[in-house]
């Protein structure tokens, strides 16, 4: 049997599974898929050495793996598949937070942190003096890179003493059993354990304090922790007739499999300029290698239709 | 009579060797080429240890050229994959000496008092029954009792003691523990039901009782055997990677509190391989950094063991 | 002594058999800590399951749907995985074992193997994950397949088989390898004809509970690198011509018993944990099967051989 | 060699048979252990003599399966040894016993011969010097380990072991001593000084003894009793069953035309 | 008893000493083994008589350590049976051995007799059963098994077993046969039918056994060897050595005044 490999993003990964399940269904068992968790940057060293076809992103790709790519001939075609909401959660029974700041939070997480912000009082005056318990996305992570970006203002750049972990639900886990515990992942992990978990509205640039959502993540209100998530395909791979009728088939499901998992979906439009990419073999990214913060969903359009 | 001495010798027939005696060469040189393929089988583990430490050293060695040795052994922060790299194993030594130490306080007494129940107060038919069970007892894969660890066992002991993080190595450890128990008790029961029966009728022939012979007779006689189940033990504790991955929180935090989360070198081994890391990255190289740290503990707990049976050897 | 002082130590005697009770009763109470640990878990595991075990869950492939997924690649690529396992630490550890016992002579080279596989036994799983990683899957390139994962359990549970297969032989008695060699047997005949057949309970023995334990581990397959979503069984090991044999099978992607447990254990999904105990339930029954053979064996089997 | 004059009976079996299980190992024995005598109890491999010396400090209690029927009442007290109401640790702690192989402990020689006391509750240090050097000069072994008593007992040799293990009993005072053929296991010169050994103890010590050495038999005991598939064949002065034996069996036995 | 008429010398002990390590336990034995005649080997415990014999058939070369010096010489042919171009499967082909315990193999009768023949490569059905058949009616066994010749030779009584584990050596036609105490762990009827059967084997073979019952020894042999601490003290027609030993020290020993 053929088979078509997928590697890399664990925020993407729900929805790659979706499609790759799916996708097998309607194949007959013809074409195998196999779904990798690396996380974003495990998934583009992979796909950078030839060894996957597609590569699961939660961040657009960045200039070192830009590079990386290049050195190794492969070029890829971006397509972008929905959006999410970066989610922070507390513990339900926190009662001290309603909403943070990007400054608050930066104040927590900034590598200078480590090992001195120990407190919720070192935070915010306003906060009670009970230890911070900090629960994030492991360092090979688009969410980790994006995070760090949006609230640091450089990806990966952050302190390194809390439990980090490429498995989201280990951090449910963690966030949901202590009081003063913080933490951060794909929205899809807190939709489904609302029970355990509580989100922070996030003060956004407007300066309003907004819960993750979908909506809110439609109307561009939610920033600037909203962001897109990808796939590469490698052009390599398009050759490959079951790698195209994969991300064909993606494509064509996206928006229905996305909304299933959590995510929200991009106007349908955007999936037909995604195919049309593959099919013309526009080749690159619209991102530049550059981590961009705030990008909206018409702001997205905008760049894929320049292509 | 007719002893053959040295004088009558000149008179015997000539020394010869029959033909039936001769080597027969096919069969020898089938024999060699036997043991060639057996020894070959043999050299097979000694490999792999050469495989393990080609591996773990030459990876180590690149990881040394960018970090220095003292910072690796005195640095107190572990956070080789971040943007402010510091590459200090202390955390995770601490980490792996505490869910240790938390284990062994639990499997070295329960071990030991089991060991001893079977080998010298059980009947035979409880022995018999029980047994198997502890052994199967061991045979549960470990990322079961990490789940267990972090489902049943730690919100009991939030219960307890209230503040307690859902992570921290209290629990871990003594999952672990209990999860080793089978190791301990068997291979010390083991080790005291070959104490041979004259010993203890000795004992028993004194007038002692059960406790009496079990503690001052079979345990002494018995001593490097049970020392060496206790070092096996440890060897396990030291090494167990699920049950800490799961349950006492992938944090590299340099404290000895078993009441905090922490990481372990082996976990950290697994959270890295989690994820994908590339050939020839610091980061790859730092898993086998860990690794070398790991399998360094182990070997001088084994060398320990090694002295240690030697000098208690058994003599009965 | 005389009879005078009866009295006396039967009050010696009292106070000492207090301690023998006290003791036992710890015993009891230890051993019972051990088992209802066993039972505790297992219970827990068969009551959140319960609901997942049907036929289903065997004959179906993951699925992000909770419901409908099911074990069908990881049972099957837990066997092949143990198939080449078997196949490798087998012979080895036998022959090993055969050597060490039967052939070598003290020196300083079997010294050597021997203290070896001493160490072997308590190098820790995970750094068989390491060597594993450097050797097979970049070093000989066999890459994140059933080989790989086959050889590194293999190379894991050797010393398990060398040191049954030692122990076993060790258990004939002298006198009957002195009945052979009397007789005019060679070695390899007496190994032949009596060693391994008379050890033969004791190793299979090992062997079971050498794969028991291969069976679990999860560690060294994840740093192997194989966390992956599969949905389909690699190809048959009966190929459709001559020879009939194919080897496809051992280069393809797997995922095996605890991976997926792994895997739907760090799912957002509250329905996956069931699934997931489901997965440790049968994997606890796959381990018990095993370890009770290998128990019939040695209590029965074996003790039907008598000197 | 053999010093009859009456004496008084320090244990008496009574009708005693034995069970292994289904297998009636010995029948119906009746025999007196006169009270600072040797007896000696002679008899073909597996006629019962370990069995019947072991009955004596209710050793068969250890294994399951066993089964006494019959009485071994010890004097002057009377106390049937093998009554289910008296609790074994007390017979042991009376009757002292020497095994085939020496089984000294693996502890020092001092702590080995200390034994018997500390579990009977002696902690005072100077009474167990005390007790343990007596002992030891009971044994014979005084003056071969008086600079070494720290060392490991298992550094003896095989002769100073079992003298050792005598001493150990020889320290708790015990009212009788069971010997398993104890020389055994030993070369010749072991073996005469464990036998000089006897002749000195049973001036104090009222003495059972099991030998497959019918000449060891003739030369250390007072009373001999022949024992043949789990029956008592012959009891009587070690003189006149050597010399004149009622029985042909024994007769046969003694000047070996079997075994 | 002994039956002396002058036989020729199948194999010659020549100055022969042994060494375990650095341990001399034989020193300089010269002794001739008289061809089907029965000679045994007496000795008190540890004095060598089983070092002598497992020299005979280089049992000695399975261990480590273990040193020949002087020569066993095998006739007709001269072999020097130690001499290091010698084969030792040859030699062990050559001379059978029956051991102080039974020790059949667990594997039925039928192979337990068959085994010599088939590792000497004999493999046709009807020669082994022919065989087999001799050989078991040569050690008086055939009567007992010929209808359960499949059964696992483990369910034998100890007196069977070792009549198989003679058998298993008849089979394979030795030119001398060694018995080291072979009915020491039997009982009284058992030892008898092999006391018989040895009787009957030395018209046929060479033997050379090892005993620790004087009794034994008188009964069953022909020549005698008297052995104390490594070295051969005497040695005589059995006759002879029992009713008139030259040497103070085969008397005491014989006379069981030690040992
Ligand atoms: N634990 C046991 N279970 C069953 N039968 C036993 C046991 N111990 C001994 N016997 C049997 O009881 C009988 C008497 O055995 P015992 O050991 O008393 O003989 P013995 O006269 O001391 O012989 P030996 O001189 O060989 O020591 C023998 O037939 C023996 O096989
Ligand atoms: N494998 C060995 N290594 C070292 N010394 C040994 C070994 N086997 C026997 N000996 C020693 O060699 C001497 C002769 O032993 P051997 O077994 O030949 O005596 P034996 O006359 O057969 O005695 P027994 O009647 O007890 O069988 C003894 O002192 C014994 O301790
Ligand atoms: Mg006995
Ligand atoms: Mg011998
Ligand atoms: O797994 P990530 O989506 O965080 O890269």
């Amino acid at each position: 049997a053929s088979v078509v490999k997928v590697d890399g993003s664990s925020t993407v990964f729900p929805v790659t599974e979706a499609v790759a399940e799916d996708f097998q269904k309607s194949m007959k068992g013809a074409v195998q898929v196999t779904v990798g968790i690396s996380g974003t940057g495990g998934g583009f060293k992979k796909f950078c050495r030839g060894e996957i076809d597609v590569a699961d992103a939660s961040r657009p790709i960045l200039k070192k793996e830009m590079e990386a790519c290049a050195q190794a001939g492969i070029k890829y075609v971006e397509l972008p598949v929905a959006f999410d909401a970066l989610t922070v959660v507390i513990n339900p029974k926190n009662a001290f937070i309603k909403q943070l700041t990007v400054e608050q939070l930066k104040k927590m997480w900034e590598p200078d942190a480590q090992g001195k912000i120990t407190s919720w009082k070192q935070v915010d005056a306003s906060f009670p003096d009970a230890p911070l318990k900090l629960f994030g996305a492991g360092s090979d992570s688009g969410t980790f890179d994006y995070f760090t970006e949006a609230v640091v203002g450089k990806a990966k750049s952050s302190r390194g003493d809390y439990t980090a972990s490429e498995d989201d639900n280990v951090l449910v886990q963690g966030v949901s059993r202590d009081v003063n515990a913080i933490g951060y992942f794909g929205y899809a992990y807190y939709a489904e354990n609302q029970g355990k978990l509580k989100a922070v509205s996030i003060v956004n640039k407007q300066g309003t304090a907004v819960q993750p959502a979908p909506a809110a993540v439609l109307d561009g209100s939610y920033n600037p922790l909203s962001r897109p998530i990808f796939i590469y395909v490698s052009e390599k791979s398009l050759e490959k007739q079951e790698v195209r009728d994969f991300v064909t088939y993606y494509m064509k499901n996206a928006s229905k499999l996305a909304t299933e998992v959590k995510y929200v979906p991009l106007p349908a439009k955007a999936y037909e300029t995604a195919l049309e990419h593959v099919s013309k073999k526009k080749l690159g990214t619209v991102f530049g290698g550059e981590a961009e913060i705030g990008v909206t969903i018409e702001s997205l359009l905008a760049r894929e239709a320049k292509l | 009579m007719n002893t053959p001495s040295s004088a009558s010798a000149a008179s015997l027939p000539p020394l010869v060797v029959s033909d039936r005696l001769a080597k027969k060469a096919l069969r020898h040189f089938k024999e060699r080429f036997i043991e060639m393929l057996l020894f070959g089988a043999a050299s097979v583990s000694v490999l792999t240890t050469v495989g393990i430490i080609w591996v773990l050293v030459s990876e180590s060695y690149h990881f040394f050229e960018t970090v220095p040795l003292w910072s690796f052994l005195t640095d107190t922060m572990w956070t080789p994959l971040f943007a402010d790299p510091h590459y200090g194993i202390l955390p995770l030594l601490a980490g792996t000496l505490t869910t240790s130490l938390v284990a062994l306080i639990v499997a070295i007494p329960l071990g030991t008092t089991i060991a001893i129940y079977l080998s010298e107060f059980a009947r035979p038919a409880v022995r018999e029954i029980v047994k198997p069970f502890l052994e199967l007892l061991g045979g549960i894969p470990t990322i079961v009792y990490g789940y267990f660890a972090l489902t049943v066992v730690i919100p009991m002991l939030q219960l307890l003691i209230p503040g307690l993080s859902g992570f921290n190595m209290l629990g871990a450890g003594i999952v672990m523990g209990i999860a080793i128990i089978p190791y301990v008790s068997s291979l010390a029961e083991d080790a005291m039901r070959a104490v041979p029966m004259n010993m203890r009728e000795g004992s028993y022939a004194m007038g002692g009782t059960k406790l009496q012979t079990a503690l001052r007779v079979v345990m002494p006689a018995a001593l490097s055997g049970i020392l060496s189940a206790y070092i096996l033990g440890i060897s396990r504790a030291v090494g167990e990677t699920m049950i800490v991955a799961v349950a006492a929180g992938m944090q590299p935090n340099f404290t000895l509190n078993p009441l905090e989360s922490a990481q372990t070198i082996s976990a950290y081994i697994v959270q890295v391989a989690l994820g994908d890391l590339p050939h020839g990255s610091i980061g790859y190289q730092s898993i086998f950094a860990a690794g070398l740290s790991l399998m360094l503990m182990t070997l001088s707990l084994n060398l320990v063991g090694h002295v240690l049976r030697r000098r208690y050897r058994e003599a009965y | 002594m005389n009879s005078a002082d009866i009295p006396v130590i039967r009050k010696i005697i009292q106070r000492n058999k207090r301690w023998d009770l006290i003791f036992a009763i710890a015993g009891f109470l230890a051993l019972l800590l051990g088992v209802l640990t066993f039972l505790a878990l297992f219970v827990q595991m068969a009551y959140t399951g319960w609901e997942r075990l049907t036929p289903e869950f065997f004959t179906n492939f993951p699925s992000r749907r909770a419901a409908q997924a099911g074990i069908l690649s990881a049972w099957v690529g837990s066997l092949l995985v143990m198939l080449v396992t078997a196949l490798s630490a087998v012979p080895l550890g036998v022959a090993a074992g055969i050597y060490l016992e039967e052939y070598a002579s003290k020196n300083l080279v079997t010294d050597i193997i021997e203290i070896n596989v001493t160490n072997l036994a308590g190098v820790p799983s995970i750094v068989y994950g390491l060597l594993a990683l450097g050797v097979f899957v970049y070093g000989f390139g066999f890459g994140q397949s059933i080989l790989s994962a086959g050889l590194t359990l293999g190379l894991l549970i050797l010393p398990v088989v060398i040191v049954a297969t030692r122990e076993a032989i060790r258990s004939i008695p002298l006198h009957i390898r002195e009945a052979a060699y009397g007789l005019g047997a060679t070695r390899w005949q007496v190994t032949r004809d009596h060693i391994v057949p008379y050890s033969l309970p004791g190793i299979l023995t090992g062997v079971i509970i050498g794969m028991s334990r291969a069976i679990g581990e999860t560690a060294p397959i994840i740093t192997i690198g194989a966390l992956t979503f599969i949905a389909f069984l690699p190809a048959s090991p009966v190929g459709p011509e001559f020879p009939w044999l194919s080897f496809e099978w051992l280069k393809s992607g797997f995922t095996v018993m605890p991976i997926q447990m792994f895997n739907w254990t760090s799912r957002p999904e509250e329905a996956f944990q069931q699934n997931a105990a489901a997965a440790g339930f049968i994997l606890v029954l796959m381990t018990l099967a095993m370890n009770a053979t290998a128990i019939w064996i040695r209590y029965h089997v074996r003790k039907d051989i008598k000197w | 060699m053999a010093r009859v004059e009456t004496a008084p009976v320090k244990a008496a079996v009574e009708d005693f048979s034995f069970y292994y299980g289904d297998f009636k190992a010995l029948k119906s024995i009746s025999l007196p252990v006169h009270e600072k005598r040797v007896t000696a109890l002679i008899g073909p491999s597996g006629c019962g003599k370990s069995t019947l010396l072991r009955a004596f400090n209710r050793m068969h209690d250890l294994y399951p399966g066993n089964r006494y029927e019959g009485a071994i009442r010890l004097h002057p007290d009377n106390t049937n040894l093998l009554s289910p109401g008296v609790d074994p640790i007390e017979v042991r702690m009376r009757i002292g016993m020497v095994f085939q192989k020496p089984n000294p402990f693996p502890k020092s020689i001092y702590e080995n011969v200390a034994y018997g006391l500390r579990i009977r509750g002696e902690g005072n240090r100077s009474v167990l010097d005390d007790r343990v050097k007596e002992a030891l000069q009971g044994a014979a072994l005084w003056s071969e380990v008086e600079h070494r008593l720290h060392d490991p007992a298992t550094a003896l040799s095989g002769g100073q072991q079992q003298r050792l293990c005598i001493a150990r009993c020889l320290a708790t005072n015990p009212e009788v001593l069971l010997f398993d053929e104890p020389t055994s296991a030993l070369d010749p010169i072991a073996t005469a000084s464990i036998e000089d050994l006897i002749h000195e103890l049973r001036d104090k010590v009222t003495i059972l003894i099991v030998t497959h050495n019918m000449q060891q038999a003739a030369r250390v005991s007072d009373y001999t009793a022949y024992m043949y598939l789990g029956e008592l064949m012959e009891f009587g002065e070690t003189s006149q069953i050597f010399v004149n034996p009622t029985r042909k069996e024994t007769e046969d036995y003694i000047t070996g035309r079997f075994g």
